[in-house]
């Protein structure tokens, strides 16, 4: 049996340390070893979405990652997303439009959302659609979803404008 | 996308809104655990001391299991616990009665572990349990077994044929109104024949007659959450499960009937559930668990991944359809004739019945004759899937009709609105409709921006689309604990996959004269609420929003003998209304009188159950545009439309999910969506890679009209809504199909390499 | 999954070193789209995992009047966000950007997804149009090899035992010269390619004739490959859709398709002709500026 | 009188009618009823007095989850059909 590593890691803002045995995909270990549920495991082979973490600003699929792979790697889960206090824009507006059903797809879709609005805050639907395309959802046929995402992007935009006249 | 109040309240109109909270869109309830990953699905429980399950599945689609040798398997470190089906209880030949069905025992039982046969790939022959599921699933695969190989029967007319080979020797025959069998083995499970009116003289009175063959494949429902169970068999034999599931007490009766316990020592704890539409009724997993729980002594949990989700559970069966109708020069149906073959899968249980009764569902015809057949092959054994068994039917029928329209050179819409079924109408299987909403969902489609915008461009063609779904009532029951500060604490026993906490919590509160956030609503386990049948058939909002109604009713009752009392005033000049409870000289709000009874006596708690019969069926009406590229058969959808009576909308944006979600499911199976099988019965696309369900990239919004004809059998007027929408889409798309580029589809999926095979044939 | 060991080395030497080493089976990991798939299924065993990820080779990306230079575990984002490439060698970064979602993007390379050799491998026919060579380190030093060469079946290359993908390294684009990668797919996103077309053509100043053409082909035989006679027939002739279509004509007549899920014999073969026909027109486009 | 519709493949024990006039207050008593007018059919439509597996019973346009019990007044139609589960 191969020996268990010590991996360390800033998953949401935090130092962590875990131990993981070489074939422990990072979702493994986010699930079962930290405890962070929020990421599912809905195809184990990156077709589905519903595992997406954010890795040094990138969304991937955390059931196609070692956890060795993660030392030293800035994760974000879902669990890491919401202020203290209220919600993400991406939250909200899934709320306010009902863009989830059963809701087992979500936390990766908001995560995806996230990087993605992250790397481009203003995106046309075409763009939105292309983007999210390695997300599955089966419940909603995507539309409430697409809604939510594009809410979400003007959400954002107006609270940076708000930073930004803060700061002037 | 506006519900008909909506509208009538932005045109200001002067009529007052029906309902406070009904038709309102509030946060759902369970929102803030879902969009922060809190909310616990069925992978996600642990539970102390819990270890890891895995299943050893068959190669073979088809074989005798000779011997298996678990020593192997037992000899690795870190294996607790091995089990085969020696270790579940023999099924007998009991037929229990699982609330949405009856089911063969023995056939549930070796569903779970295989007995003598394996009858499909990935079939579960054994289960180990271990410290992690690494040792697990090397343990499954360290277990011997010896197979002697069968062909296998794939096809459901070659499984039909008197010398096919036989999966089930059981199975005979069984004319399903006489409950005549046959007399020797067969892959034929049932057979099933309505007939109405002369049908000879129908088809010689018509002017035009299209008689056609369909294929349908098979197909999966394709939730993103696969199949997960924990259970623990405690040490004085008290049985718990931990399961998302569409019906924790299906799954209690299921436990308890194959392992031979009494139904109270059986707990079904409702995880999260991530998407069922039929699918997760059936156990999979729980009872192998169980046996290894009870073996190691610990909780066991045990997983599926998505090769075992599409290769073991319960699709929707592929068919094989013929279809003949006839039309009278004025386009009215003369006559209509339909012969049906549906793939039960392993053992018998098709939606054949469903599918017969479902082909002929939106036209009124004076004669009629539909037979129907349910085959058994060597494929995973299907269940319910939206709707089951009626998008098969409706594809076929559906496109009959678009060939009748053309000849007879009629809009589909009117042929339709001719021909549409309402109240009254007799089916072909002799039940008359009550009060339905086919013709309005027709006028809603037609009265549509869509429908009146022409499209211009090249390739691009319309197609459209009705089905037809039943519904359900069944069995619900709500209990209502008022706090003392006022709130209240709703409980319910329907599991929530779409948002049916909030619709169920609505109508409470409209009933109570309360806000739906007033209200708290859980779904509890088994021991914790009285019993509730599946959440399925569209049943939850109707059945179980009426069992929350009754709860009220309930309240309404006590708190107003109570006032009474409180107030030292004759009951009946006590009343309750609008959240407020009236007595002669006082009127108090819900919150005050509730803290006041609570501090002045008994806890107020109230019931309400319901096991109603009138769901109101409800029909769908969709309308699609495409463009084929003639050149590789690629089918784009530029538009949609969908139109559904759904009697009260609820929540309105849930009631338009719903729509939209059957809708795209329903384009997958149009377009994309089938289990592709090798010779030898070998699913070479079992992933969601190659099992191709719709990705957003691949659709446009989806317009849902929401059409409300309220069902006069129900307080509220609500129709089930979940599963008409996936009916339509295969219709629709086949007739744009069509209408784009000029080739007919006969055959589910209509994927590119089929569209070009016709577009090439159609060259040539 | 099966038990295997991990290293992670950060120097080429050492990466050899290991793979060469082990007893059993060793594998190299870049982004794992593939290898961790394959392990967790049991289609591939690994006793010994190597992450390339470390070694600054196999990361470089440089692009200067000398070509190109693709580190083999180069993600393929960084691929399509570089704007020199997309000008440049668009048809790589049209690869790219569709080799599976934005997740899979980010971490998947075009160096494993080219030592995978899959039939359906969605760079592969683009490498081959941009007639990349594959420079490969191993224990008895490094060495090159064209990447039309590099596949020898399916899941098969000319990798031997401790060898590895260093780099692809790309010729400099000529001037009038363009590319584009396309594939067929029955979906708008997500699917191996059912037919996968790459070409790249050179024209003369004007514009309306080709100079030179390269057509890689994936999906459409046991391995993607140089569709050599569909390519020199445009050499020299006027670009019109008669010549176009000649081409795409002759590299139908090459195909080897079989029927699967994906697709059958008969719809390859015939979306081979249509694709090369719309990749080649898309080339032109992109090389006329 | 409460009509019994007769499902086609029992019409031959009933002299081909295609539904029958019966009596009862019941489904059951109705079916008695059937029985009484064509000898043996309730054997075959529902054995020993219980609805087959399998099987529903639908009085007038609903199924009925009372079954045999049901009540049916003089309008009443009675179907047999197979009973249906949904998604």
């Amino acid at each position: 049996m191969a020996k268990k590593r010590i991996v360390t890691a800033t998953i949401n803002g935090r130092e962590e340390e875990f131990l993981c045995q070489p074939r422990q995909t990072l979702l493994e270990i986010l699930r079962n070893t930290l405890n962070l549920t929020g990421a599912k495991e809905g195809c184990s082979n990156g077709n589905c979405g519903a595992c997406s973490v954010i890795i040094d600003g990138r969304a991937v699929n955390s059931c196609m990652i070692l956890g060795v792979e993660a030392e030293g790697a800035n994760i974000e889960t879902i669990e890491g997303l919401a202020p203290g206090d209220g919600l993400d824009p991406l939250q909200q507006a899934f709320l306010e439009n009902a863009a989830l059903q059963c809701g087992i797809c979500t936390p990766g879709y908001i995560m995806s959302a996230k990087a993605f609005l992250d790397e481009n805050p203003n995106p046309t639907e075409e763009e939105i659609r292309f983007s999210m395309a390695g997300n599955l959802c089966r419940c909603t046929g995507y539309d409430k979803i697409v809604r939510a995402i594009q809410q979400a992007a003007e959400t954002r935009a107006e609270q940076s404008a708000s930073c930004a006249k803060e700061t002037v | 996308m506006a519900t008909i109040d909506e509208v009538k309240a932005a045109e200001g109109s002067d009529e007052a809104p029906k309902y406070k909270v009904i038709g309102t869109r509030p946060i759902r309830h369970d929102g803030a655990d879902k969009v922060t990953g809190r909310a616990l699905y069925g992978a996600d429980i642990k539970i102390k001391g819990m270890i890891f399950g895995a299943i050893l599945r068959s190669p073979h689609a088809h074989a005798n299991i000779k011997s298996i040798d678990t020593s192997k398997a037992e000899a690795l470190p870190g294996v607790r616990a091995v089990a085969t089906s020696a270790d579940l209880p023999e099924p007998g030949d009991k037929i229990a009665e699982l609330g949405e069905g009856a089911v063969v025992l023995n056939h549930l039982s070796s569903n779970n572990l295989a007995r003598t046969k394996v009858l499909y790939k990935g079939h579960a022959v054994a289960a180990v349990a271990a410290d992690n599921l690494h040792i697990a699933q090397e343990a499954a695969s360290l277990i011997e077994v010896e197979y002697e190989v069968l062909p296998p029967v794939m096809d459901v007319l070659k499984a039909m044929s008197s010398d096919a080979p036989v999966l089930n020797p059981d199975v005979r025959t069984e004319e399903a109104s006489t409950g005549e069998k046959g007399d020797k083995p067969t892959n034929v499970a049932k057979h099933i024949v309505f007939e109405k009116g002369d049908i000879e003289k129908g088809f010689a009175d018509a002017k035009y007659v299209v008689e056609r063959e369909f294929r349908t494949s098979t197909v999966h429902q394709g939730y993103i959450e696969p199949h997960v169970a924990t259970v623990l068999w405690n040490n004085d034999g008290q049985i718990t499960v931990w399961t998302p599931t569409q019906g924790t007490f299906s799954v209690r009766s299921q436990m308890a009937e194959l392992l031979h316990v009494p139904l109270a020592r059986v707990k079904v704890v409702p995880a999260e559930i991530g998407g069922g539409f039929g699918g997760k009724i059936s156990v999979y997993l729980a009872p192998a668990a169980a046996v290894l729980s009870r073996k190691a002594g610990v909780p066991v949990q045990i997983v599926m991944d998505r090769a075992d989700v599409l290769q073991a559970t319960g699709p929707t069966p592929g068919s094989f359809i013929r279809i003949k109708m006839g039309v009278d020069a004025d386009g009215r149906l003369t006559a209509a004739e339909a012969w049906m073959a549906y793939e039960a899968g392993g053992y018998p249980g098709s939606p054949i019945g469903a599918g017969a009764m479902c082909v002929f569902s939106c036209y009124d015809i004076p004669n009629g004759r539909v037979e129907g057949y349910d085959v058994c092959v060597n494929k995973p054994r299907t269940n319910a899937y939206r709707a089951p068994g009626a998008t098969n039917a409706a594809f076929a029928t559906e496109t009959v009709v678009d060939e009748l329209c053309e000849k007879l050179g009629m809009e589909p819409v009117e042929f339709r609105l001719l021909n549409a079924s309402k109240e009254g109408t007799r089916r072909i299987d002799g039940v008359t409709y009550p009060r339905v909403g086919l013709v309005e969902t027709l006028e809603a489609i037609k009265n549509s921006d869509h429908y009146k915008t022409p499209l211009t461009g090249k390739n691009q063609g319309r197609g459209i689309g009705s089905g037809f779904w039943f519904n359900a009532g069944l069995k619900s029951a709500v209990t209502v604990t008022v706090n003392t500060d006022g709130s209240v604490s709703l409980l319910e026993g329907s599991t929530d996959i779409g948002g049916s906490r909030t619709g169920i919590a609505m109508q409470f509160a409209e009933a109570m004269g309360l806000a739906a956030e007033d209200i708290k609503p859980a779904v509890v386990d088994t021991d914790s609420v009285g019993y509730t049948d599946v959440t399925g058939g569209s049943r939850v909002t109707y059945a179980t929003g009426w069992a929350a109604y009754e709860a009220a009713q309930d309240l309404k009752r006590q708190i107003v003998a109570r006032a009474a009392e409180l107030w030292d005033v004759d009951p009946a000049q006590v009343s309750y209304e609008d959240g407020h409870v009236i007595g002669p000289d006082k009127s108090v709000c819900f919150k005050e009188i509730a803290m006041e009874l609570s501090t002045t006596g008994e806890p107020l708690i109230a019931r309400g159950v319901s096991n109603h019969n009138e769901p109101g069926g409800a029909f769908g009406t969709h309308l699609v545009d495409v463009e084929v590229d003639p050149d590789t058969g690629k089918v784009d959808i530029l538009r949609y439309t969908a139109a559904q009576d759904c009697g009260t909308a609820i929540h309105p944006a849930y009631v338009e999910g719903q729509i939209q979600g059957g809708a795209v499911q329903g384009i997958g199976w149009g377009l994309n969506e089938e289990y592709w099988y090798d010779e030898t019965g070998s699913m070479r696309n079992a992933n969601f890679l190659d099992y191709r369900i719709p990705t957003c990239y691949d659709l446009p919004m989806i317009d849902a009209i929401i059409v409300e004809v309220p069902n006069p059998g129900h307080p509220y007027g609500v129709r089930g809504v979940g599963e008409v929408p996936i009916v339509p889409p295969p219709a629709a798309l086949e007739a744009a199909i069509y209408d784009a580029v000029g080739v007919r589809l006969y055959e589910l999926p209509m994927s590119p390499p089929r569209v070009l095979h016709e577009l090439l044939k159609k060259e040539s | 999954m099966r038990d295997f060991e991990y290293e992670a080395p950060t120097s080429l030497a050492d990466a050899v070193g290991l793979l060469a080493k082990s007893k059993g089976t060793a594998r190299p990991l870049a982004g794992g789209t593939d290898l961790i798939d394959h392990v967790r299924t049991g289609r591939l065993v690994a006793d010994l995992i190597v992450d390339l990820k470390k070694i600054p080779e196999l990361m470089v990306l440089e692009l200067n009047n000398a070509g190109l230079r693709l580190g083999a575990a180069v993600p393929c984002y960084k691929i399509y966000e570089h704007p020199g490439i997309l000008e440049q060698y668009s048809a790589i970064s049209d690869s790219s950007n569709i080799i599976g979602g934005m997740q899979v993007q980010n971490r998947a390379s075009v160096g494993g997804n080219l030592a995978n050799a899959g039939a359906a491998a969605d760079s592969t026919p683009a490498l081959i149009a941009l007639n990349a060579r594959v420079i490969i380190a191993g224990p008895s030093g490094t060495r090159e090899v064209a990447v039309d060469q590099f596949c020898t079946g399916p899941g098969q290359n000319v990798l031997e035992p401790g060898e590895i993908i260093v780099e692809l390294q790309f010729p400099p684009r000529p001037a009038h010269s363009g590319s584009h990668y396309r594939r067929f797919i029955p979906r708008n996103e997500m699917d191996i390619a059912v037919v996968g077309v790459g070409a790249s053509v050179v024209l003369d100043a004007s514009g309306e004739n080709f100079v030179s053409a390269r057509i890689g082909l994936g999906a459409v035989a046991a391995k993607p490959f140089y569709a050599q006679e569909a390519s020199e027939l445009l050499a020299g002739q006027p670009v019109n859709d008669e010549t176009i279509q000649k081409a795409a004509a002759a590299a139908r007549a090459v195909v080897h398709p079989i029927t699967d899920m994906r697709g059958t014999q008969e719809f390859r073969t015939h979306v081979t002709g249509v694709l090369t026909e719309r990749v080649i027109k898309k080339a032109v486009e992109r090389a006329r500026g | 009188m409460p009509r019994l519709f007769i499902p086609p493949l029992l019409r031959p024990y009933c002299e081909g009618q295609e539904e029958v006039v019966v009596e009862g207050a019941t489904v059951l008593e109705a079916v008695l009823s059937l029985d009484r007018q064509h000898s043996g059919v309730m054997e075959r439509l529902c054995p020993e007095g219980k609805l087959r597996a399998g099987m529903s019973v639908t009085v007038d346009q609903n199924v009925t989850p009372r079954g045999l019990a049901q009540k049916v007044s003089p309008e009443s139609e009675i179907h047999f059909l197979p009973a249906i589960g949904g998604g």
